[in-house]
């Protein structure tokens, strides 16, 4: 769809074709340094980028509360995360800010941009951010729960039981479902039986909106309009974006037991990234010299990334006994940081518990 | 200082932190309207309102995973499980989840959360309304298990897992509920969550016991004083995860004589930690094997009487090894 | 509707009746030696006769694999359980053949019928349900798997994944709703987000069906119906059946505090037992000397069951450690019974397993 | 006899429990066209086909489920969890269900079901493809919980648990897979389910060990028998629940000197039952205090490999403890 009656400024569609780019070539980099043996894992959002992109520029970042999952690399790019952190965490660094190199690569976590800490197990983030989404109508703080998962997923009985709970208190969440047909081997029709995710809606008392998630300025509109009915106390929403898986499920994969080259190379003739740029062309956003320019520009930030990266020191086993349990303040007053972020407070009037008796409180 | 019941002291302290923190608040099946299918949480709704007392759909990994949410968000949820029996459906919340969240992050986020949760038997509640669900959730570092003996442990201890800033699975003997009196304070106070307690001193044999085995064990304890001449001490153990170990050796030692009671099968049971404990530290302070006395290997309580009683241990049979451990 | 219709004889329609009479007598029995002091725990099936009734009639008893819940009295009288079968577990009497007096009342299991052993979790028997009508398709048998469940069961986690791998297998399954609008105290709108429970079909590939679960004979032609297009390998059906709580949700409740009298005694009004009664006179397939002796024959027999089950034994606590593991046979040749019941022998050329090493094998 | 690989055995097994029985079916994620994502079930597809080899829909709890409905029909499921760490949905079907169905029927039902689980770490598979999942499943009567520390017996002990009538969790460490190789006997055979073996005969410390602990603690022994002269007695448990007494007992008292070994945590893990069966049977023919060499207690494996390494048992470490407990 064209940006502007998505309601994006020139300026802002070429900054998601960058976050877009940018997401492809981390993703791409980290392949290369796995096949050169320095990266033991890694697992991609190559495909998926422009739905990501869509989603997240459509969020407000330290504001809304975003759960993402292993494929949200351009999502999480999309909302403050740097390059470095990212290669970082793919290096199992002691400053990867999402765990301290304790973590898998693609295991998303920024406390200061609302981007909530995630496990591996699919979709038991659903229920979080109904969680959170909880929160803001407890505390009355505008903002929305975004959670994002694989077609796969949504046949886990989590997400059964989390947008149930959300659409009985008609709780402002977003469920955004990046659609790539498979889960690992397992092909959708085999997956679900329903003829497609967003119609579960309906089980939920919920909006159910499909999108081509290959087309970011789509996807933004239906995310800012799921945000926006959010807000206004309408409820959620789940949205589902066809994508594309172009990898094999992860680097301890193997594709080409279940999938034909042909049905890969098909996928590759659609890839979302080449489109937008085509369409950043064929608009007149950017010409050939300033597309090679931002090439250029995006293999530098990545370059750059991966150094400082690689640079950066390992964590050190005496660190690994911690943070098992709360710890003793370290810094006076942290226990005042309470609000789940930078952004909030917490309405008037909140006091903050007393220490307990146990010996087990403090800050964090 | 007035005289209450365990459940009454729980239904205080729920009220007093929901008094003192805006960010404490109930949710569960029926906790509500019915203010809890044992009363626990009666009185809520009506003074807190609908906002703070919850209830939700019927179903527990839900209730887990959407309390781990506003948890984290700095809310500090305490989440009813209707019977312990019901909890397994929450098992990944609890222990892939709330446990770990903490130690993934690296510190950066918490999930301050508590999880009540009413278990054990000798209610004519059969397999499914009888468990003792603690060996499951104990050893998953960064959970805590709690379970009082009595009320006033019941009102502490739930008001130091409210306010601590990490997730505790707190076990409520529904035998205890109105079946245990004791005094408690009007005022706020807190337990901790990481220590053991005596609750009766004597030289001839130790018993380390937890929830309802402590009376049973200070009722069996009191008679072969009085009847007998043997002098026990009964340790509590009231933090089941983590164990407070030097409370343990400390018991052990005193008289060298260690009979551990619980309710929950042998083979695998928390009893066996303890007597881990025991045999990696005071092992040549020990005067006799280490005995256990527990429920049977058997997969749950079953309901007919007779073979429900043969399920409990009971004072008598407390009383019974407890002689034999001290003449040994 | 007009039984005929339904594909029902009089005589069918007269038995039908008798059953819910014969439920409804039972379980106010329990009540009455409940509130003596004799039974500690009653489940009730009042205001779920009919629709259980109409299910167990459209069943195959002893072909078809039944999984039924805490309320389905009826339903497994229907079946061929005895009233003394129910007392006995009522009074967890040794010779209880649903469980030895180790269950709950209620907890029904009959391995001749293939009423399979149920527990208290609510929902686990679904994907149980599934499971057999997966044998079915692998071994060709034909029979159906019947489920039911009540209406805030449907939120449960296992409802979702058991009924989607229906759905994705097309396997033989009726999941069966008992919708009565509580979930113990919370109303229906506090539990699920969708209109109704049947929508729900749609999600996993089903057809979705509500029905009056006042209506024995409308019960009975759904039932039949999902029955032959699952015996023809045209899939699963969600059946949604509205249905009333009479009493308590159990001799534990107290339901004063969350459903107001007025609202009971309206549905008293609507009670099913004395709907079929009326339309039993009303189209003179029974007169009322007719019912007096029905009633008279079933509390002869409510009264004989009680009696039986009273003076049976109860369990010796040396039969307590049983049946933990599988034991040695104690008739040779048991383990040939291996096809879950009386009816199944397996497919040509199945073979039994050889003994394994472990010696932890043997009949049951 | 052919050398084989540990995954090797155990698909081998697979294959002649299916060759054997039209009953026995796998089912799982990625089971079929993918051959499993660690190529246990590779090949099985084309050879028995779609009704055989069943590739699930991404929901733990209905896959166990659903097999257990099978199972109780009388086919005899392989269930597949791609990783131990994602059981925890399916624990309320292995607890609650699974285990309990033969007892709550009073024999009437039973469930012939194999749980296989692929568990462990050293792989570089961070908090969440790492896991030492049993504590959490042991303690479950109804339930077997086997794991084997070698091809021959993952092999046998696979078609032990297939054919047995009662619900097995059979835990493959997942480093063992290509690491272990052994003589692998091309017949049909079984190891039994209920039974610990000595793999090692020494006179001055016994070693207690599973899974991938096994090799570990044969290594460090071997190493202390050549360099020091230390004799060791090593048991592998082999069964985890329930366990092996009396190979236990029989094995602590051989040497006087017990060192316990698992990966998994310290604290709540299967090391302190294997403790508390000593110091109740055993305790006056201990010389020195039972010792537990664990995991540490952190909710689980760091990626970043110095982190990993921290956490992981090594042969060092064992063979440092064993040292000290012989010089004791
Ligand atoms: C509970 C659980 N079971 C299994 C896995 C292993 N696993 C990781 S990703 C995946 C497939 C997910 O598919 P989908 O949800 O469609 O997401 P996609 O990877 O296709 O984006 C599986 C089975 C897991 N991580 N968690
Ligand atoms: C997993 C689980 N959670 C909670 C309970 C306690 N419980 C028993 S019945 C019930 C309500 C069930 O409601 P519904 O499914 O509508 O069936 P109904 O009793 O109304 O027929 C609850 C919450 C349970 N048995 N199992
Ligand atoms: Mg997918
Ligand atoms: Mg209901």
């Amino acid at each position: 769809m064209d940006h502007r009656a998505a309601g994006l400024t020139d300026a802002e569609a070429i900054r998601m074709y960058r976050t877009m780019l940018l997401a492809r070539r981390l993703d791409e980099r980290q392949w290369l340094l796995n096949r050169a043996g320095k990266l033991p894992f890694v697992i991609s959002c190559q495909g998926h980028e422009a739905a990501q992109v869509g989603a997240g520029f459509a969020l407000k970042p330290g504001v809304d509360f975003v759960l993402p999952y292993y494929r949200d690399l351009a999502l999480v790019l999309a909302l403050g995360v740097t390059s470095e952190a990212v290669m970082l965490a793919a290096f199992a660094r002691a400053d990867d800010p999402a765990s301290g190199g304790r973590q898998m690569p693609n295991h998303f976590s920024d406390r200061r941009l609302r981007i909530f800490t995630q496990s591996s197990p699919t979709g038991t983030q659903i229920p979080h951010a109904v969680g959170f989404a909880w929160a803001a109508r407890y505390t009355g703080e505008p903002f929305v729960a975004f959670v994002s998962f694989g077609d796969g997923t949504s046949n886990q009985g989590d997400f059964h039981e989390g947008l149930n709970f959300a659409g009985v208190f008609r709780l402002p969440v977003i469920a955004f479902v990046e659609n790539n047909r498979y889960a690992i081997s397992v092909p959708l029709e085999r997956q679900i039986a329903s003829p497609d995710v967003a119609s579960r809606a309906q089980s939920y008392g919920m909006a159910g909106v499909k999108v081509d998630g290959r087309d970011p300025f789509a996807v933004y509109r239906v995310v800012r309009e799921a945000r926006e009915r959010a807000l206004a106390g309408e409820g959620g929403t789940l949205i589902e974006a066809d994508v594309m898986r172009l990898t094999p499920h992860s680097s301890d994969d193997d594709d080409r037991t279940y999938r034909s080259r042909e049905e890969v190379e098909a996928l590759r003739q659609a890839d979302p990234v080449a489109r937008v740029r085509a369409y950043l062309l064929e608009q007149a956003l950017l010409d050939a010299a300033a597309l090679e320019a931002l090439e250029a520009e995006v293999a530098a930030e990545v370059d750059r990334a991966t150094a400082a990266a690689e640079a950066a020191p390992l964590p050190d086993p005496a660190t690994a006994m911690r943070h098992v349990y709360a710890e003793a303040p370290e810094r006076p007053g942290a226990s005042t940081d309470r609000w789940g972020g930078a952004g909030g407070k917490g309405p008037e009037g909140w006091t903050e518990p007393a220490p307990a008796g146990g010996g087990t409180d403090g800050g964090r | 200082m007035a005289v209450k019941t365990y459940i009454e002291a729980i239904r205080e302290a729920l009220w007093q932190a929901m008094e003192r923190d805006p960010g404490v608040f109930v949710l569960g099946e029926d906790v509500g309207r019915r203010g809890g299918v044992f009363r626990a949480t009666a009185g809520l709704l009506e003074r807190f309102g609908e906002r703070r007392v919850v209830d939700t759909p019927l179903a527990e990994s839900a209730i887990v995973g959407v309390a781990i949410g506003a948890a984290a968000y700095g809310l500090r949820p305490v989440a009813e499980i209707q019977f312990a029996d019901f909890i397994y459906p929450a098992t990944n919340q609890i222990v892939n989840e709330a446990a770990k969240i903490r130690y993934r992050s690296n510190g950066a986020w918490s999930v301050p959360l508590v999880i009540r949760a009413p278990y054990g038997g000798g209610v004519h509640g059969a397999l499914y309304h009888s468990q003792s669900v603690e060996k499951a959730f104990t050893g998953h570092p960064g959970l805590r298990v709690v379970t009082p003996s009595n009320p006033y442990d019941a009102k502490g201890l739930l008001l130091a897992a409210i306010f601590s800033d990490d997730p505790v699975l707190f076990l409520e003997h529904k035998k205890l509920y109105r079946l245990a009196k004791g005094e408690v304070p009007e005022d706020f106070y807190t337990v901790p969550l990481d220590r053991a307690r005596t609750v009766r001193e004597g030289d001839d044999v130790t018993v380390i016991a937890y929830g309802l085995m402590v009376p049973y064990a200070l009722e069996a304890a009191e008679r072969l004083a009085r009847e007998e001449g043997i002098e026990a001490t009964v340790l509590d153990l009231v933090t089941l995860y983590p164990l407070d170990r030097a409370a343990i050796v400390e018991a052990a030692r005193r008289t060298g004589k260690v009979l551990i009671v619980h309710e929950d099968n042998g083979e695998g049971g928390v009893g066996g930690e303890v007597a881990a404990v025991i045999a990696e530290t005071a092992l040549f302070d020990l005067d006799a094997p280490i005995r256990r006395l527990t429920g049977p290997d058997v997969p749950a309580m079953p309901y007919s009487p007779p073979l429900e009683a043969w399920f409990m241990p009971s004072v008598e049979r407390i009383a019974a090894a407890m002689r034999e451990l001290a003449r040994f």
